[in-house]
């Protein structure tokens, strides 16, 4: 009983924010806002930990806290509860979203406190936790939806924010419609697991998860899981719905931080690593969902390489680490992806926040070429910038080191994994090093190109705080799960995090992993060749855009076509435009004019005008002359007789 | 023998045809004249022929109510007569004319 | 006071509304109108909420039945009773009229009297064909409900309303003389099942069973299931009979949508649900493909449609074709999880284009303009509205916790259980559907000040306000609503869900008890 | 060729005659006049029917009374001869005419077909035999008439009188009003 008033404390303390300041939504006193709001995700987050420390408290088998509130769709077999529950995944994803969140909202304080709608803004911040809270929470596919969509919604307005700007709008609607896509193939693998199994329930689901694999491209569970990760792909940014994450660079920097690097994209990988069972039993699926974030990784990261918008960099690099997660999953190192996701948490929301920093500290100003130096005038968020670079291009024992490199691991030795997968994620860690470094080398580094007329300077300490911890837990936060590998090397360290995890994941078949042997020395060859790599690349990146600009400008110049691919995003926007969506709009606009106007409204037209052209014919007869009506009369007589005549 | 017959003895049908001719002459002037008060006229005029075949057939028929209907139907049309009479008065009053076009209005 | 089973309570529905339109049309005050009306309307829905409290959900039976002969000679009589397929559809109504007449409370400044007079007389007809169980009877009202309308929209309509009140009317009347002949064909039938005399009586309709070759389309099943289909259908709409609600839409006032989207709309699937599937179960099984392809091409080319309309209230009508269609698709699925999702979406598609109809209105009363492309940056002007309009929105496209939501993943259920194929074009909807809205949200709200709000910002006379105490008023209730039936569906589906399991259950000999 | 012969051809050769000059004079006073001639000869032929009431009720009635209002509002109106008398139209003229006079055409052939076919008065009959007894008696029957007309008909004849009451209001109220049907004003 009093888990179930902790969950509900847990969920409605963030409702209730958003409740508080949404009815108050005209004030600007961003200090009530922001305290309210930032006290209610603290209070979650206290939940939290409560939860997570009984949780410990349970045996490992039965780690699992469930609150049933009340019965919500009951029709026929379809049973949905309005039920939550806490287990391994969750609670881990609980500890994220109010940790980090509570964070962003404290660092909200300090940068939105300029801003009219401040007192919108953390309602809409509140209401995003809710509903990131439900999705994490829910004890079946459909309450995740809820929380699914729920997210999407205040993506949608977050994305939005600034709405007098035409291009946010947009971009708001965009990241909605895009991942409506990936929501409608979500119901489509929803109903085929319920027609299949006959339970939307989580726990139910991965019981009845079939323990044979299923090799049939058309297969329930493969069709299912393949529904489901198209879903994903819509919310986790992934090829070929990806578009909508670099334009939600819109919204005000701590949103970037929040719900597009650290929770609400990440929805997609927590949602595989949630139905692990079914997702194992469908090997195809887990193929696609293995390449497709293997392409990710690295195609993100390719144009990373040449944007000039810190966010949009941010954006780009977001979208290639979840490209890593989604590759871990689809080597079936669900541990790994997970493990990912919450590093990545730390380090992205760390630079996201700092860029906001250093955008907070700019006035606004987003290029990085007009940056340079900011060293000097931003020490305590260089400081952390740093934690956060170099934990993303995997330095080692950073917290990005571990994660990468166990999915980079696995990727190749793993049953599933495959050689080319790793050197996709080789060729993504380096890339990474490099867009990072450059980053890094414009914004901070070399000579200053600021403008004349800004002054930056330090934020205020509701915005380096936050800066702080996220930079502590990108450090130290890998050490929960370090990798077989590098225990043996340091001296036994336990995987915790393994452990952890292992009741809810279940591995790949004994068969398969029989199937591969991998030694150790491999192990070891092949994390040195990609943090070397990396490391290089890094290194190249720090002396070209500090020292050797000109090498830069001359690459460009001489892979001209090449840069123009890179820098227009491979046109994908503009495919999607050229061949959905305009001739969409523009056959719609055929569509009524041929089938409503010309077809159907015609033939009702003619219809009526036979009417009409027959009743104006008649209508002639009916001249007003007395005399002809009175010759009609007569000529009904002479019908008539002659009838009787005739006879 | 037929055609004397047919001229000396009047029987019914002799009446019936006068009737059906003046009927035929009062719908002709309803049809054709264009003063309203003629038309008025001929529309007696068909009564009359109406009036005409009733007693006829009373007659030959030994019935009287044949009669009573000549009876009403004359109560009928001197009605008839004085509301026309009293309509053209007052299209006369407007137009100073009393021609049939005035009725045009009830065109369609 | 204690109204049981046994009292005359849907009589007394179905005529106080009548009786209102009586007093209100010989009320002497011009002032106290309106609030009179809207008095009337509350007692109404009270009276209605009495029969919620009194309804047994436990049961599929028809309750509360009241049977008096009305013309002996034919077997018709007065036969009215509710059951768990009408109830919520009665409740509907009684809901939306007085959030109707708070609406045009400024809208409607000619004619006052008449109006409300209108109104009542319509919701009294709608009432009246949910519950008629006798076939003449249901089609008196059924036409009965026409005349209101084609007055709602004739006289208090936009500049082109004639031409939409009568091709509302022709439609409509095309559409139910087909039935008419098939009402009295059927009755002809009825002495089979009587022993001798004629009925019009639906449960005696009900026990017919009417010959049924597959294949052959001039076999009288087939033939009554069309004409009762077609009539049904251009009421819901159902592409491609459509054409005439745009029109009807975009011409009339206010209330006039909201009645014609939020209730009349539903008199053609409930038509279906009450008439066509239970009386022709083997035609409607045999042509089920036909009408699923229609409601998927409703679906998705409503949807197109609306995506390009330049005019607010057309996007919505479109949008209109759009759900229904989910309606019917979930209808002919044939599936508990289809015909449940109908019937709620039926409620859902009622508040929810209602309430952007209202919201519509609203805007149109300030501005005299529904052209999208006048607006933007409104969200700005009129923030109280933005939100109003938005929480309406996410309702339409079926934005979980909201009610759409409910209605839409239960029909999109039942039609993957119908077949893959129509489950993915179902959803082709969904997307569709979040894309013709959100555009409109967008170029209304968002972005820089159009036209509108800035001749707003220089002129006071044409200041824009937000809502007023009133018009929140109005909308409030629609979005307890919206939120109320997306949380708890449970409350409102368990009244109809013995009927529906009763009707999938016996489909092929279908027959009510009266309790 | 009995004396009933003659006077029937006599009559109806004036009949026939004074209602072709009712249509045909083109001056509404000689309408008028030729009007009240056929209804004198109608009167005659009332009277060799027997039916001697109806001929005197037919001559005050008519002749008397109608006549004499459609004489007065002749005069009142001061109406010359008209340039105009018939309708426009020669085609419609032409089918006038012509339907009028196939309709004579199939009158008579209707009622002479029908009685050779059908006699209404079967000949040789008891009937047709009192016929001719009644006709040679010439027995006055307006006693039968009245007791029909007041004993059977006494509904009809009262609402008749009633008719008559509202004819005569209305009529004052036509002529009393200033526009006539047209009224604008």
């Amino acid at each position: 009983m009093d888990h179930q008033i902790l969950i509900a404390v847990l969920l409605l303390s963030p409702l209730l924010g958003f409740l508080i300041n949404g009815f108050r939504f005209r004030s600007q006193s961003y200090v009530i806002a922001g305290t309210v709001a930032t006290l209610a995700v603290t209070v979650s987050f206290v939940c939290s930990i409560l939860l997570f420390i009984e949780l410990l408290a349970l045996p490992a088998e039965s780690r699992r806290i469930t609150a049933h509130f009340f019965e919500w769709i009951n029709l026929g077999d379809l049973n949905i509860n309005a039920a939550f529950v806490v287990d391994q995944i969750s609670s881990i994803m609980l500890l994220i979203i109010t940790g980090v969140g509570a964070l962003i909202h404290l660092f909200s304080i300090g940068y939105m406190h300029h801003d009219k709608g401040v007192t919108k803004y953390f309602s809409y911040l509140n209401f995003f936790v809710f509903n990131m809270l439900i999705l994490v929470l829910g004890d079946s596919l459909v309450t995740m939806f809820v929380g699914w969509e729920g997210v999407g919604l205040c993506s949608y307005l977050l994305i939005g924010f600034w709405f007098s700007d035409s291009a946010k709008a947009a971009a708001g609607m965009k990241a909605f419609i895009t991942n409506r896509v990936g929501d409608a193939a979500f119901l489509l693998g929803m109903f085929i697991l319920f027609m299949t199994f006959g339970t939307l329930n989580f726990y139910e689901l991965n019981a009845l998860a079939p323990t044979t694999m299923e090799a049939s491209w058309l297969g329930a569970v493969t069709l299912a899981t393949l529904m489901l990760f198209i879903g994903a792909t819509g919310k986790s940014a992934q090829i070929p719905l990806y578009v909508w994450l670099p334009d939600a660079m819109a919204g005000p920097t701590p949103v970037s931080a929040l719900i597009h690097a650290a929770t609400m994209v990440t929805a997609g990988v927590y949602m595989i690593i949630r139905l692990n069972p079914m997702f194992v039993a469908a090997p195809n699926t887990m193929m696609v969902i293995a390449i497709v974030g293997a392409a990710t990784a690295v195609m993100a990261a390719t144009i990373g390489v040449v944007q000039n918008d810190i966010k949009k960099v941010l954006a780009y690099s977001t979208v290639s680490q979840l490209g890593y997660m989604f590759l871990a999953v689809g080597v079936g190192a669900f541990g790994a992806g997970m493990m990912h996701l919450m590093t990545h948490a730390f380090f992205k929301a760390l630079m996201f926040l700092g860029s906001g920093s250093v955008i907070h500290a700019m006035h606004e100003e987003q290029d990085i070429r007009k940056m340079g130096g900011l060293r000097k005038y931003l020490p305590v968020t260089h400081f952390t910038f740093i934690l956060g670079w170099l934990a993303i291009i995997g330095f080692p024992f950073f917290s990005g080191f571990f994660s990468k490199d166990e999915i980079l691991w696995q990727s190749f030795s793993s049953p599933r994994g495959h050689t080319l997968l790793w050197v996709a994620g080789a060729l993504g860690a380096v890339l990474t090093a490099f867009y990072m470094t450059r980053l890094m080398a414009l914004t901070f580094w070399g000579k200053s190109r600021v403008d004349k007329n800004i002054h930056p300077h330090e934020s205020p300490w509701t915005m380096t705080v936050p800066l702080i911890i996220l930079g502590i837990l990108s450090v130290i936060s890998g050490f929960i799960g370090v990798p077989h590998a590098i225990a043996e090397f340091m001296g036994h360290i336990p995987n915790y995090w393994q452990q952890w995890l292992a009741p809810v994941i279940r591995p790949l078949p004994i068969e398969e992993l029989q199937s591969v042997t991998h030694t150790l020395s491999e192990e070891y060859m092949l994390m040195g060749i990609s943090v070397f790599l990396a490391m290089c690349s890094a290194i190249f990146a720090y002396v070209v855009y500090t020292k050797k600009k000109h090498i830069a400008e001359n690459t460009a110049q001489s892979l001209k076509p090449i840069y123009n691919l890179l820098d227009n995003k491979y046109y994908v926007d503009e495919i999607y435009f050229g061949a959905i969506i305009n001739p969409l709009v523009k056959q719609s606009r055929n569509l009524w004019y041929y089938i409503d106007v010309n077809v159907i409204d015609r033939m009702t037209h003619v219809a009526s005008d036979v009417a009409t052209n027959g009743g104006k014919l008649v209508k002639t007869l009916q001249n007003g002359n007395m005399q002809q009506y009175a010759m009609y009369v007569s000529l009904g007589l002479i019908i008539v007789l002659s009838y009787v005549l005739m006879r | 023998m037929l055609e004397t017959s047919m001229f000396s003895e009047i029987g019914l049908n002799h009446y019936l045809v006068l009737s059906a001719l003046l009927f035929t002459i009062g719908m002709a002037g309803i049809l054709l004249r264009r003063n309203l008060i003629v038309v008025l006229m001929s529309i007696e005029l068909m009564l009359n022929a109406v009036n005409i075949s009733f007693v006829a057939f009373s007659k030959y028929n030994m019935n009287s109510e044949g009669q009573v209907m000549v009876f009403f139907v004359m109560t009928i049309a001197a009605a008839e007569a004085a509301v026309g009479l009293a309509i053209i008065v007052s299209i006369f009053k407007r137009f100073k004319e009393v021609n049939i076009r005035f009725f045009e209005h009830l065109k369609g | 006071m204690n109204i049981g089973a046994s009292s005359s309570i849907l009589s007394l529905i179905i005529f106080l509304p009548l009786l209102f339109a009586l007093v209100i049309s010989f009320w002497p005050q011009r002032q106290t109108l309106r609030e009179l009306a809207l008095g009337f309307s509350l007692i109404q829905l009270a009276v209605s909420l009495l029969l919620l409290r009194d309804f047994d959900s436990t049961t599929a039976a028809l309750q509360f039945t009241e049977q008096f002969t009305w013309i002996e000679r034919f077997g018709i009589s007065y036969f009215v009773g509710v059951d768990g397929i009408s109830l919520m559809l009665v409740i509907l109504t009684t809901v939306l009229m007085p959030i109707m007449i708070l609406g045009s409370w400024k809208s409607i400044s000619e004619q006052v009297k008449g109006f409300h007079v209108a109104l009542f007389v319509l919701q009294s007809a709608m009432l009246g064909s949910f519950l008629a169980m006798d076939a003449i009877l249901f089609y008196v009202f059924w036409e009965l409900s026409l005349i209101p309308m084609y007055f709602i929209v004739g006289i208090w309509g936009g500049a082109r309303r004639i031409y939409a009140t009568v091709k509302f009317f022709i439609y409509t009347m095309a559409g139910s003389l087909l039935m008419l002949l098939a009402i009295i064909f059927m009755m002809r039938l009825t002495p089979e099942v009587t022993g001798g005399a004629i009925s019009a009586s639906l449960l005696d309709f009900y026990k017919l069973e009417i010959p049924f070759i597959a294949g052959d389309f001039f076999t009288p099943q087939t033939l009554l299931f069309f004409a009762f289909a077609v009539a049904f259908a251009i009421k819901v709409p159902l592409f491609p009979l459509h054409t005439w609600l745009p029109d009807a839409h975009v011409e009339a006032p206010t209330p006039g949508s909201v009645v014609l989207a939020g209730v009349m709309l539903k008199m053609g699937t409930y038509g279906f649900l009450r008439w066509v599937i239970p009386l022709f179960p083997d035609a409607s099984s045999h042509y089920a493909w036909l009408f699923i392809a229609l409601g998927l091409v409703g679906i998705i080319y409503g949807a197109l449609v609306a995506m390009i309309q330049p005019d607010m209230k057309k996007l919505v009508a479109y949008s209109s074709v759009s759900h229904m269609g989910y309606v019917i698709l979930g209808l002919f699925v044939m599936n508990v999880y289809g015909m449940g999702g109908s019937l709620y979406q039926m409620l859902n598609h009622g508040i929810s284009t209602g309430g952007l109809f209202l919201l519509i209105g609203m805007i149109y009363e300030r501005t005299h303009s529904r052209e999208i492309s006048k607006y933007g940056g409104l969200a700005a002007a009129m923030p109280i509205f933005t939100i109003f309009f938005i929480i309406v929105t996410m309702s339409s496209i079926a934005v979980p916790l909201t009610n759409g939501f409910v209605g839409e993943f239960l029909i999109l259920m039942g039609a993957y259980q119908y077949s893959f194929t129509a489950s993915i074009f179902a959803v082709t909807g969904v997307i569709l559907g979040a894309t013709y809205m959100l555009w409109m949200v967008k170029n209304i709200f968002f972005g820089p000040a159009g036209e509108i709000v800035k001749a707003s910002e220089h002129d006071p006379e044409h200041r824009l306000h937000d809502m007023s105490k009133r018009e929140i008023a109005v909308m409030l209730p629609i979005v307890i609503l919206i939120f109320w039936m997306g949380l708890f569906p449970n409350t409102i589906m368990d009244y109809s869900k013995q009927s529906i399991n009763h009707l999938l259950q016996n489909k092929q000999n279908y027959s009510l008890e009266v309790k | 060729m009995s004396m009933d012969a003659v006077l029937f051809w006599f009559l109806s050769i004036v009949v026939i005659g004074a209602g072709l000059s009712v249509v045909l004079m083109s001056n509404p006073i000689y309408s008028a006049l030729s009007l009240v001639m056929t209804m004198v000869g109608v009167a005659a032929l009332f009277a060799t029917l027997n039916a001697y009431f109806l001929a005197g009720v037919q001559l005050i009635v008519y002749t008397g009374a109608v006549m004499v209002l459609f004489v007065m509002v002749l005069m009142l109106f001061d109406l010359k001869r008209e340039l105009q008398a018939f309708s426009r139209g020669k085609i419609t003229g032409f089918f006038k005419i012509a339907g009028v006079g196939v309709l004579a055409g199939l009158l008579v052939g209707v009622i002479t077909f029908t009685t050779q076919k059908t006699s209404l008065i079967a000949e040789g009959s008891p009937l047709a035999a009192d016929i001719a007894a009644q006709a040679a008696s010439g027995a006055d029957n307006t006693k039968i008439l009245s007791e029909n007309l007041f004993l059977k008909n006494i509904l009809g004849f009262e609402l008749l009188g009633v008719l008559l009451l509202v004819i005569a209001i209305g009529v004052v109220a036509l002529s009393r009003s200033k526009g006539g049907t047209h009224a604008r004003d």
